[in-house]
């Protein structure tokens, strides 16, 4: 058990009472503006002090209110990345970056020159916070953070101010961080694509109390927790191998329920051949057909059989299992109605190859 | 130029310098600490030692003077113990000139790092704090550099109050030439006897000159601190 | 050898000429603090390294004598000094100061500068002086207090008091205030400034310096400055 | 003219040197992390005076370097959201919402009662923003703005640190606000789909220059700017009117290229039929087939003919005109082999009726 | 207790408490006025505006109080036009002694409130702009209130150093029971005379007492304000 949380807090009107276990990798705290999910990570960090509860990271108590245990901050090795970024305004960038390695004992994990490459710091390193872009202070948070050599990383909605293109850059390097250096991260975001990608776990929080717990493919994939995630964030979580890559530019993915071809991207490029990854498949990206269709720019097509079908008001999410693997499938009412479909009939995913978005494929967060 | 004080008076502007340069620095790492205490504290005896530290602005300095004198003279509660077990002496001694001048200036320093230590945004200390550092560090490395500003402020403050006390001064080391007759004291002495005016506006003119060139000095100090921290 | 000499501030003119002319004479130096009388008396009183006091009032002297620190037999009245009534302004005329004087007619409503009635001894000997002539009563509530005998001048000469009661010896120096009357030797109590060597003072340099105080080339220059000499 | 924008300044390495004009309607002000965003924004608003330019709203000059004329930011009339909130730590929410009214003459366009609850405030009127998450400050400091009735809207990602469900709900006010108070207004934001939903105008933005300047459905769906704005994000505007809605919850939408058929949803149910709308169509969410598959859930097949093939490194994109409107869709190199196409022979877009976005369907931004 | 201290000493309490209090409330303003000069301002005098507000605490008081003299008393430069103009005669009246206290004190209260404001994130200055307030209201409805405690610890200084003043105040009004006799004119006068001490020493004890009062509400009042901000 990586980190195990427990805890009660009350603020006015809010009351936080959360319990969740999350084991290596990035768990997700997924929920509504002002479900109590800074609140839940603050506790961790050791900023907040918690009318009652429990945390335990790597087997270590940090905070045990019953025993009248709690560790500061300072102590508890924790990299936190700040939805408002809280860089120190008298250092210059780089101090900013090497401000935890001041006080880390122990070997450098996180490479100097690496982080600012990849977070894009170089041309920043002598200026002031002052004058930083919004987008700019958040990278160099996130850099601070990885370089001060954390076991468990905190972040709070740590991409929201940067643009897709840094999105894209920047997530290969979480992943890669918590591939490489087994960090476990407690991550706060509001968007499912980045959570997909990265977690392992998703706990969801409304008003304060877990409402939705586990593995993030059972729960991004139940279709209960549609509801709760959004239905145009409604998808399912595949476990494929990849592939060798072909002449025109496609690499073939294994999944349980057969072959998909999608484009190489970067981040494909860099996992061996035969490494595990995930896929994360939107339900509303997923057609149903009755019959393989011709002719169309479609690639990837699984055979399945219909399992479940959730009819909403205007429409439904169809579950098919796909040699024993799950995908959602979100459909209108009048296709439901045309192609006459019912659980245990036989239908053909369709999914458009591309609309695999690249994100959406990560490595499993399990050792290879 | 050097004719234009003479040697008592040179050694005076010197004497005063001195002491207003001695006990700021020296009262500035106490007046942190208390600062610090007041601001962020929470023990029992808090009110008091905020009026405590306030006592020399409330009370006629001449009153302060003979505390000092009763306390730190040679024969006074603490002063006979600190010259038999520490040998050290404050009373008629220059030393004890910057003692005064440190304790009339300390409400005025304290409350300058106070009101910088009050504004600075916790979040960032606590920032610092998940970095790992600890207290301590988090105050050196954070705290500090932010309330620098307000230590200049209080250390000038406290400096130019130095400069200007005369009361708690003249009465706990007296006014003696060359050991504890500083500026003020020496003006003291000339707006005592007839036709003394024109000599004392001499000295008067010389500490206000010196004040001011601390002044801009601090000033422009706490402006390239401020410009170092607003950044670029 | 030196010779710290703790000395009432009004005493500052005179005694750095005399104590230059000492040093030019004997090869010794001579250090002079100038303070209030109390300030030093308790000074000394503390423990302050002073070989001569010479106080401005009578009643401090007796405070040092009291606690033993002065030199057996050494302490003397050195100067006497007398009141006078100053008017802001060159040209005022004088008046006489004798039982009865109508001061407040004089003061027209406005105030009579003194040093503090109760405190400094310019002030004591003033109070008493005019108890003495019967006039105290009537012109208390216009009496402004200063907190000694310079700051009761500058009253007057800033024309802020147009009347005040100071020392001769105060008077005599400043050119915008006229002496319009001196109050009678008999009104109050004599003013003295008692001089003494202080325990454990008693070299050689001490002594010859408070001797030298009472030299006549010493009275030549007190004298310049309205002192008088008592025998 | 709504705003017209000339402004040249400069921050040490960084140059900013941009001229733009923006009619009624949104603006999208688009481009990297540092790429001068917020820079323009805060000209324009005039809390930065730039060395050089001219900025002029609804016919009066804010700005004009030349002419020596500078109007202080309190009598521009512009209501900011930042990128941090900046809420006034000693007022209540109800007082920071109400802070603008305070100096506001002329008629209040915006009611108090209806600001509150459709950003959600109801409850956190008596509050200080000391204690508020991340999200409820956002949705205070819009309001705010909103509230001081401003002639002009400036905001600068108000959007980034708010949840899909709030975002949502949102929206639609601010489109609301555009089209009723016909309040022109100058946003800035990361995400592609939020500013195709509102933007009548894009401004593409890259180390401070304009790269890129025109109608959204234009600089969208130009293939060029799909290059600026990510591939994953390029797509096509089509404009449309609103028609009937029918017994399955389906409403049909008259587009130039063909009836389309979408879900219901409250945005579209508010809009009267024959309104006129937009739909924003990835590139990634289209299929092209050489004939109409049978037996498939996706609805919506328009027949069109291929005008453009742009290959990529692993994938193309092909612009098809639909009966002379563009449509972009993006099919890997194998499928542009397979199904054999090229410029000028005829094949149909396939799109799943529900990939078309809700926030990705709007009102036009001109009065209907 | 009322026979703990006599009319004339109980007079002297009521005034010091009234001089304070006006010599604080009066210079306020002008405080606020010159901090804000000093702290935002850019004019070619400031650095002289600096020098002029410190001078009160770099000179010995005695000497301000002769300045005072000069300026403000009834044939000073500044004195006679304002007596003759206004009919406002600061001599040996008890605002003069408030006008001593206050000028005293103003470097202490202008070093507090232009901490304070160096302090206010101009950012939110900035966003109140926007929403339609001028400077002046950007100022009273965002920098006052965020200043308040400044201006709350710029005061109770001024205001104990008010209480404590002794030096310029006599020099200036000089010392008439029940006018201009401030409680540290009359500790004053007790020490002058031998055995005068334990007189002395109950005044003192009152104007701890009462310094200490104004102290402790200061504290809460602040407290209540950084609350308030602080927010919940
Ligand atoms: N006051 C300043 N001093 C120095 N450089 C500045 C200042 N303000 C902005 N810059 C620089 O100007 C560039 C543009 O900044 P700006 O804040 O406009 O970017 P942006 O497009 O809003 O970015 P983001 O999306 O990250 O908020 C950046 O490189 C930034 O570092
Ligand atoms: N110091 C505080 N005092 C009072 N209430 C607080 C405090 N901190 C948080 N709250 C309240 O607790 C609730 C949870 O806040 P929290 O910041 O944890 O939300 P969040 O899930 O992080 O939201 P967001 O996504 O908007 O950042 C909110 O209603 C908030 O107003
Ligand atoms: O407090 Mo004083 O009156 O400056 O010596
Ligand atoms: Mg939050
Ligand atoms: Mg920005």
């Amino acid at each position: 058990m990586t980190l195990s949380v427990a805890l009660q807090h009350r603020f006015g009107e809010f009351a936080l009472d959360t319990a969740f276990e999350a084991p290596a990798g990035v768990t997700a705290l997924f929920g509504h503006s002002g479900s109590g999910k800074t609140t839940v990570v603050n506790a961790v960090a050791g900023l907040l002090r918690p009318d009652c509860g429990r945390v335990l990271a790597q087997g270590e108590r940090l905070l045990d209110t019953e025993a009248g245990l709690w560790l500061p901050p300072h102590r508890r090795r924790v990299g936190y990345v700040f939805q408002d970024a809280r860089l120190l305004p008298h250092l210059s960038v780089r101090q900013n970056l090497l401000y935890g390695r001041w006080f880390s004992r122990g070997p450098r994990r996180a490479d100097f020159g690496r982080v600012v490459e990849m977070l894009g710091l170089g041309a920043l390193l002598a200026r002031r916070p002052g004058g930083l872009s919004g987008g700019e202070k958040q990278r160099v948070a996130l850099g601070r953070a990885i370089l001060s050599d954390p076991r468990l990383l905190l972040m709070d909605e740590p991409l929201a101010a940067l643009d897709e293109g840094r999105k894209a850059e920047i997530l290969p390097y979480l992943e890669r961080l918590r591939d490489e250096l087994h960090l476990p991260i407690l991550y706060v975001s509001h968007s499912v694509a980045e959570v997909a990608r990265l977690a392992t776990t998703v706990i969801l929080l409304e008003a304060g109390r877990v409402v939705a717990a586990g593995p993030a493919a059972q729960v991004l994939s139940s279709p209960a927790a549609a509801r709760a995630l959004g239905i145009r964030e409604a998808g399912a979580l595949l476990a494929a191998r990849r592939g060798p890559a072909e002449a025109d530019g496609l690499v073939r993915l294994d999944s349980g329920g057969g072959p998909l071809w999608l484009p190489l991207t970067p981040a494909l490029e860099a996992l061996p051949e035969g490494a595990p990854l995930r896929l994360r498949i939107l339900a509303q990206d997923v057609m149903l057909a009755l019959a393989p269709p011709q002719g169309i720019s479609a690639l990837n097509m699984l055979p399945g059989r219909i399992e479940e079908i959730l009819p909403g008001e205007r429409d439904a999410l169809v579950r098919l299992s796909v040699e024993g693997e799950a995908l959602l499938a979100r459909i209108t009412l009048r296709s439901l109605r045309l192609l006459d479909l019912a659980p245990g009939r036989r239908a053909y995913a369709v999914l458009k190859t591309v609309a695999v978005a690249p994100e959406n494929v990560g490595g499993t967060g399990e050792a290879s | 130029m050097t004719d234009w004080l003479s040697p008592d008076e040179w050694r005076a502007v010197a004497l005063s310098l001195r002491v207003s340069t001695v006990a700021t620095l020296v009262s500035l790492p106490f007046g942190i600490l208390v600062a610090l205490a007041l601001a962020r504290g929470r023990f029992p005896g808090k009110a008091l030692l905020n009026g405590l530290v306030h006592l020399p602005l409330i009370l006629p300095p001449v009153v302060t003077g003979y505390l000092l004198l009763m306390t730190f003279g040679r024969r006074g509660s603490v002063g006979q113990y600190l010259d038999q077990w520490f040998g050290i002496v404050f009373a008629f001694r220059w030393t004890g000139a910057a003692l005064a001048a440190g304790i009339m200036g300390f409400p005025l320093m304290v409350r300058a790092i106070r009101l910088a230590l009050e504004a600075v945004d916790p979040r960032l200390e606590q920032a610092a704090s998940t970095l790992g550092a600890s207290r301590p560090w988090v105050f050196l490395t954070v705290t500090l550099p932010l309330i620098l500003p307000g230590i200049v402020a209080g250390a000038i403050l406290a400096f130019a109050k130095a400069m200007g006390e005369f009361g708690a001064t003249i009465t706990f080391v007296s006014n003696i030439p060359g050991q504890t007759q500083t500026l003020p004291s020496a003006i003291y002495s000339f707006l005592q006897v007839p036709g003394g005016e024109s000599n004392a506006a001499r000295l008067v003119l010389v500490a206000i000159l010196v004040a001011m060139i601390a002044l801009l000095l601090s000033e422009w100090l706490s402006r390239a601190i401020a410009r170092r921290i607003a950044g670029a | 050898e030196e010779v710290v000499v703790f000395a009432a501030a009004s005493l500052k003119t005179a005694l750095d000429r005399i104590a230059a002319d000492y040093e030019a004479a004997s090869g010794n130096s001579v250090t002079i603090s100038y303070a209030g009388s109390n300030a030093l008396a308790k000074q000394i009183i503390e423990g302050a390294p002073a070989d001569l006091f010479l106080s401005a009032a009578v009643n401090w002297m007796d405070e040092v004598e009291k606690a033993g620190l002065v030199a057996e037999g050494t302490r003397r009245d050195l100067l006497g000094n007398s009141l006078v009534l100053v008017a802001h302004g060159r040209g005022s005329a004088p008046v006489e100061i004798g039982p009865g004087f109508d001061l407040g007619g004089l003061l027209g409503g406005e105030k009579l500068a003194m040093a503090l009635v109760d405190a400094v001894p310019a002030g004591q000997y003033g109070k008493a002086s005019l108890e003495t002539l019967g006039i105290w009563d009537a012109v208390a509530p216009s009496v402004a207090q200063a907190d000694n005998v310079r700051a009761t001048l500058a009253l007057v000469a800033s024309g802020e008091a147009p009347y005040g009661i100071v020392y001769a010896t105060d008077a005599a120096a400043d050119e915008s205030v006229s002496v319009v009357g001196t109050f009678p030797a008999d009104s109050h109590p004599p003013i003295v400034y008692p001089a003494a060597l202080l325990t454990g003072a008693e070299d050689a340099a001490d002594r010859a310096f408070f001797e030298r105080l009472g030299a006549p080339e010493a009275a030549a220059v007190f004298e310049a400055q309205g002192f008088t000499i008592l025998k």
